[in-house]
């Protein structure tokens, strides 16, 4: 059903929420308490929202709710690695030790927390070798930006900051490098692809100069492509004065079977609410960015930090060097947790078989996609086996049929797989998408999902106005192309649609 | 565990299915399609972690460890300083624990359908409370809100200096900070501080003039204050910043909207603050989000960092869908000239914060700004009445107390100490960011805190005291 | 889309649950747990269970329970008093507080239950004028038979058990009555309905004999309808020796209007699960049926009674003329304190206020529902306004248009409304239904529902196959007639239904 | 709160809405629309009830008096004797606790059809532990299960006596006495009681074969019993049951059915037992529920008093449905010519259980089994090593242990009492119900207790006897 929007629902004089008058005393004391507030800064006109009792409102969000396909269906969407979020792990985080803790509090009465934040530190050292972790970005962006504010300060500790204004990325890391690079105030030097797929050292030598702050990249990138010279570059970015950052949001094909301090780099960054199975509510969090590095970069870090001392934990906050604050507080506790207890459930053996079947998933997936009419793959020569992901293209597809993979992606959804993964901005590949087959779905699922693509091939060589007008079986049509950024249409609140379409 | 067993959270973790798995690739063996890594990138030393545990022996570890936290609920807390502690409907946590969107991704408007319009709901709730067409996602916090939108600013502006009051959390300022590049750099954002009257604790107009110049790309001060103070001089301040061709960036707790007028009405150009006021738990500190919302203009729409959610009509007459706006000009789109950048926020708050206010109703947002009102100036009362004690900033309050302990002779910290023992959590010590408030300390008083509460405040404050 | 049973699905060797093996001493000491087991008792087989991954089974169920209509859409079912079930109420009931007490632990460690129970127990008191309630029923049929058993015991103590055999009830009384007193061992005497909807006093009077064990009885009944004669009714049943049962399953109507005590009863029953806002689970439970009597019969009660001392709560089992047990333990503890957390959301006035809008509903609803084509009302003779429910027909629906009300009730659900309650058997009235508006639902819903039975009414009058094929918009259509009932297929198991149709 | 307030369960408590609707109806107050019931039938006497609260303060007062619980999570506990602490995977609250069902009601089998299918797999799993073909919706508890087998066999067999076994919870064995009318009573079932062996606690079978003729409906006797003990005579109970024309009722508890054989290879007719373990948590005792199973024959199924579930085809070819089968027989289709009675019961935990069968799979059930025999045959070995502790009944049990303390010179209260005061939940006090064997408990060990838990419960019982 048409379930209305909320601000079109309920009835003068409904209340979801009551509280009692004050007691007696406080009425006394304070009789009027709009009287408090100084006479031009008193509302007026009442907020216009809905006037809705209880269950009106409750059953409104639950419907809504169910309304979400995501996993209820199918979701393998790449480069967010979907991961079951353990049950457990959700009942752990809304205990009242959880909720009913405010991170300003006593660190004597915070003991519990910070001995699991210490714990996952240690995890992720020794998952990265890297000499300290923390957790206060709320998302991988964020955690990206902490680098390159880190590394601003590194640079300015040796009064190198001024020279050192470029960073250098490639056009396959994730656009929140370069994004955050930028918002720092570096400059931006983006590689682009060789014909192995990943950029040729060459392109980095030729980046590289006493400009360079740092470098910022991931490995593999989204299209599954590792960078086997990844030592080489790290030792030309030192050598240049750089620093290096290895974005770990691809970690799931390869934990376990290398580390950041390895391979040269000097910090990373771990999404605790992709690989380490904590939710990521529609690429929404809250969520963590845990951002680790060497001991040369650790002074820098925000403050606090998490520390250990005589079987006592602490907070930190001593730290001269330190940037200070990328947001308030010191992180998104509940969602440590989680991946904490991911971290236990599944141990060493676990994760590293995780990565296996991850990895053999996607090529599993690759075999029955590619036998598939219109579907082909990124950089079709290199041969090697793809990790996690695998770029693939529906340009024959489109080029044949008309339908495009926004048809495509729109009709899956009618057989209750939702929307897969295209690519990120640039489309260097055209029509592309990419599966992440992940280590959560059995094989028969991954069959199901390359068998509704074979579905939705043939329907396009037979009956290409099917796809192209799905989706058929959800709450709503596709929406009209333009209105949302139309700025005649375009309404972001009630309140806007009202002016703009009432 | 059992060696060999499959584990729960891998279907494909058995053996047989593997093998069939290989067969159908043609590889020997799992470890052939990590061919593209050199040997010699592979981990040196094999992981090293704590032994895996079932779900079982997980739930024990970590309730016994969880057990070590003390609780807001058993024992009685003043702490706020930028996350508070407020009535949380039991229907809003079970909202927002639901599993549907707890672990969906983005997909279709179609099949995101109900997700996309409970996050639209959300920015025309607070577009409500605001009196502002425009509201973007939400952000992961109050500061990461207000440092977005002084370099909001300072795009529409082309400016590159900022006035912000001194009266503010140290920690959001720190961010506001990291949020403007520093001074070696070329986008360099210099913050000119502005203090505050150490009588009323509002804005000092005097300072606030004379740093208000043509370099200056905006105005942000907060209603109320961190000091707990209801700002008066919005207008006033607002017509200063717009004389000087700068913006005015005010900061709010939504939470008091039902008692305090919207910032629009005293010049706000763009309006930021905190979502967890609305529905969302203190989680240690993980319940904090933010907003950021303006007049429904390019001039701020082209600006923002934020995705957007716009209402839509479908190929269906008669049918609208929610689908996202403006994504072009973030990060997402534009990579390095993007906005500032977007990545995951907290916008599961979101969801609490729009079933939050759609249970409140604008009676219940009177109902409850009033009753903080009431309950934190009767607390202010009943805590200057202890010898030695003396409130500071008195006339016009929200929810947030300056205690000062000077008269005491203790310090904050000794106090503290000692309320601690009584179950009870002091107010947030200012003494060492604040040094001329002496031994302060931020008490937050809400809805929550009863008559017997203050009461048993006020017992444990003289018997510390005394000591 | 279509869900497998589950019994199909999942891979030999996938596991949802893991344990540890135990520790190395436990493994000493008992190396072989196998051989504990006596020779001709271990398992040979193992149980053709699914074998599946944790998400796998969880996200069948999340798909299951939302192919369930329920209240998601719109739900009032007659008899059944559908109700808001408070949000705060589920959050407490799942605090480790109450999931995890031990109903056997020292009193000493229960203080908090026994607290909750006792305040339940005295409002109850107050809302019926009875001296003892007692929880131990788990729904309202097992409180029905607890007061065959206290009406055993009571007579048994008197010596006349042998002689009281005879329980009477009335048609409209709900079946729970007549059948638990039959099981109990007493013969069943069923008074018919007189002209006014009621049994007249005549009838009663000639039922009642020195045989009288009791009398069970419900007031108003299911189609809304009170005996205004009910006080004269308790008076002579005392008269003649029987004792006097007020079955309250349809309270809602009369809460804070009458006390059962006031008219003369000695027991009634509550169900906690019903008018106190405890979830019911599809006529399903787990439930309470608070069974409430007065001093005299009191000390027949099962044990334990939950008393109070010097500020102290314990469990009384000392009572020597008691019945002993109904059911192991004392109670469905959750459900009393949902339902106690009920009465203090509600206070005196708010259940008084409940009563009145339930009652204005209904009558609202009469007024809409009369209107429409092919709909009348039972006993269209009494005129006095109905209670909180009215029963209705569809006789002239019928035999116009075909259409039954099954047809109705499976047509509605395409509405987003979950069928509606016809009658308990036997259908007096042909072709019966009984909305309860409740307290719960707003006008607008009401409204809908009306609108929904009108709509339905003009496709019988215009399309009747379009009802009678319904419903149209649900995840499966209607069952094969007969199935469910002929011995060849019906199938309880799937190992019956391979069985029989495999 | 507020008078006049809308009431926030009650979308019509505004005024104007009601007026409205009286209009409507044509009625001038509500008070009107009680004509039926007569003037001095209505309340002599207004409600006195404990003030109304609002969420926020209900939640703070229901906290603090639920606070004064002690669980079974904070301390250790052997209590089980009818429910009994084991893992509940957090996965099967999360499906219990779905709205969806919760707030159901009966509709069609269109409509209802999630919730019939999740009931239909509890069935059916039952079924595969039991290796029987027919299963009804549970029932309100074990002994409620009993009570209606006996009931149930009687019929069958026009009989009206019934044998039961001494060795039974007491609890139990009162519901059985209740549903067994007393002599007095034209239908009274007659209990015939047989003891066990003092020394193996399994059933005395001299007696039992003195006790059975041809008067007697059933058998009804335990695996493992209530003393814990797997009673290995079934094969021969059920014989002689057979050879007399009487029915053979086995009770399990279905958690050890990955271990132990089905009670019908042993030749069961009817099986019952409890599901609360598996999957439900104690409740404080509502955990309780019960299932009745047996052979798929008419015999039996035309004696159920559950209702039942069948799976079904519906007018859509290849789909099917589920829908409630035998209901005609049932008091709601028959009043008192049901078979006994049918209403609410713990249909919810249906869906638990069948989410826990799920989740176990057998080779889950296997380990459990195996490690409940390893831990209690374990833990007899630490106990009895305790100068003074005996306990009985060693070879073969499975979760209880009967542990005698009369060597001590201590009564179980009094040890039990010193346990607490160290956090430990001793096992339940036998000696009333069991005087035969002096100062005993009855210990419940099941795959949550540790070493480490024996251990600390070793020490705490050698220093409270030390006392």
């Amino acid at each position: 059903w048409n379930e209305p929007v909320i601000m079109e629902m309920g009835h003068p004089g409904r209340r979801g929420v009551l509280f009692e008058a004050p007691e007696a005393a406080v009425a006394r004391s304070v009789p009027d308490p709009i009287a408090m507030i100084p006479e031009g800064l008193r509302r007026r006109n009442p907020p216009a929202l809905p006037e809705m009792s209880e269950p009106e409102v409750l059953y409104h969000y639950l419907r809504l709710s169910q309304q979400t396909l995501g996993m209820m269906g199918m979701s393998i969407f790449g480069t967010c690695t979907m991961k079951y979020n353990a049950q457990i792990n959700e009942a752990l985080a809304w205990r009242p030790e959880v909720t009913h803790v405010h991170p300003l509090q006593h660190e004597d009465t915070l003991q519990g927390a910070l001995e699991i934040v210490h714990e996952m530190d240690l995890a992720l050292r020794e998952l990265s070798g890297m000499d300290q972790f923390v957790f206060q970005a709320g998302g991988g962006a964020e955690a990206a930006y902490i680098n390159a504010v880190v590394t601003r300060a590194y640079h300015a500790s040796r009064g190198e900051l001024k020279q050192r204004d470029e960073i250098i990325t490639t056009i396959q890391t994730h656009p929140s490098s370069a994004a955050t690079a930028a918002a720092a105030g570096f400059k931006v030097i983006t590689l682009m692809l060789g014909e192995n797929g990943y950029p040729t050292l060459d392109s980095l030598k030729a980046a590289l100069s006493e400009r360079t702050a740092g470098l910022m990249v991931n490995n593999p990138d989204d299209m599954g492509v590792y960078n086997p010279e990844i030592k080489e570059w790290t030792r030309l970015v030192h050598e240049a004065g750089g620093l290096c950052f290895y974005d770990h949001a691809n970690f799931n094909g390869v934990m376990s079977k290398l580390r950041a301090s390895e391979l040269g780099f000097d910090a990373c960054m771990f999404m605790l609410h992709k690989t380490f199975g904590a939710p990521k509510s529609g690429v929404g969090g809250p969520a963590v960015g845990a951002y680790g590095c060497s001991a040369k970069l650790a002074p820098f870090l925000p403050t606090p930090i998490v520390a250990k001392m005589d079987e006592r934990y602490f907070l930190d906050f001593d730290r001269p060097q330190s940037v200070g604050k990328i947001r308030e507080f010191w992180g998104n506790f509940q969602v440590i947790l989680k991946a904490y207890a991911w971290v236990r459930a599944m141990g060493a053996d676990g994760i590293a078989q995780a990565a296996d079947i991850s990895v053999l998933g996607n090529n599993y997936m690759e075999k029955g996609l590619l036998a598939i009419r219109g579907v082909t793959r990124s950089h079709p020569d290199a041969t090697s086996p793809r990790l996690e992901m695998t770029r693939y293209s529906l340009e024959k597809l489109h080029e044949d049929t008309g339908v495009d993979v926004h048809d495509v992606l729109n009709r899956m959804t009618d057989f209750g797989i939702d929307a897969m993964w295209t690519s990120h901005e640039p489309w260097l590949v055209p029509e592309p998408f990419t599966p992440e087959a992940g280590e959560m779905y059995g094989k028969e699922d991954l069959d199901r999902w390359i068998s509704v693509i074979s579905r939705i091939s043939d329907e396009a060589y037979s009956d290409p106005e099917k796809v192209k007008t799905s989706p058929h079986n959800q709450s709503i049509h596709r929406l009209k192309p333009g209105d949302t950024d139309d700025p005649k249409l375009r309404a972001m609140t009630w309140r806007a649609y009202k002016k703009k379409r009432g | 565990m059992r060696d060999g067993s499959a584990h729960p959270y891998m279907a494909n973790s058995v053996a047989d299915i593997q093998s069939e798995m290989l067969r159908a690739i043609g590889a020997d063996n799992i470890e052939s399609l990590f061919a593209q890594i050199p040997e010699n990138h592979r981990l040196k030393t094999p992981l090293n972690l704590p032994p895996r545990l079932s779900e079982m022996a997980l739930r024990r570890e970590l309730t016994r460890t969880l057990a070590k936290n003390e609780t807001v609920e058993r024992n009685l807390s003043f702490l706020g300083a930028g996350l508070w502690q407020h009535h949380v409907p039991a229907a809003v946590d079970e909202i927002v624990r639901r599993n549907e969107w707890l672990t969906s991704i983005f997909g279709e408007p179609s099949s995101d359908h109900g997700r996309n319009q409970a996050w639209f709901e959300f920015c025309s709730q607070i577009g409500e409370l605001l009196q502002m067409d425009l509201v973007g996602m939400p952000v992961r916090s109050w500061g990461t809100a207000a440092g977005h939108a002084i370099r909001m600013a300072a795009r529409i502006t082309s400016r590159n200096e900022v006035v912000v009051v001194r009266a503010i959390d140290p920690e959001r300022l720190s961010v506001i900070r990291n949020y403007c590049e520093p001074a070696e750099m070329e986008n360099h954002i210099a913050i000119r501080m502005v203090g505050y009257d150490s009588a009323t604790g509002m804005v000092d107009m005097d300072e606030l003039k004379a740093k208000i110049d043509e370099k200056v790309a905006a105005v942000y001060f907060e209603v109320p204050s961190y000091l707990g103070v209801i700002e008066s001089h919005g207008k006033e301040i607002a017509a200063i910043a717009r004389a000087a061709g700068a913006e005015t960036i005010v900061g709010v707790d939504p939470i008091s909207l039902g008692v305090l007028t919207a910032p629009v009405d005293y010049g706000a150009d763009i309006v930021v603050g905190t979502i967890q006021t609305l529905g969302v738990h203190l989680h240690a500190g993980g319940g904090t989000g933010g907003f950021i919302a303006s007049r429904d203009e390019d001039r701020y729409s082209s600006e923002y960092p934020t995705l957007f959610i716009s209402i839509s009509e479908t190929l269906q007459p008669g049918e609208y869908g929610f689908g996202l706006s403006l994504f072009h000009q973030s990060s997402y789109g534009m990579r390095e000239k993007g906005k500032d950048w977007t990545g995951h926020s907290v916008y599961m708050w979101a969801i609490a914060a729009t079933t939050y206010m759609a249970l409140m109703g604008p009676r219940g947002f009177e109902e409850v700004g009033s009753l903080i009102l009431q309950r934190a100036h009767h607390a202010a009362e009943m805590l200057s009445e202890i010898p030695g004690v003396d409130v500071r900033f008195r006339n016009g309050v929200f929810k947030e107390i300056v205690v000062n302990f000077d008269g005491t002779g203790s310090s904050v910290q000794a106090i503290n100490k000692a309320l601690r023992a009584e179950g009870i959590f002091g107010g947030k010590d200012l003494s060492v960011d604040f040094p001329e408030l002496g031994q302060s300390a931020l008490y937050s008083i809400t809805e929550i805190h009863r008559l017997d509460d203050i009461q048993r405040l006020a017992r444990a404050l003289k018997k510390a005291i005394a000591k």
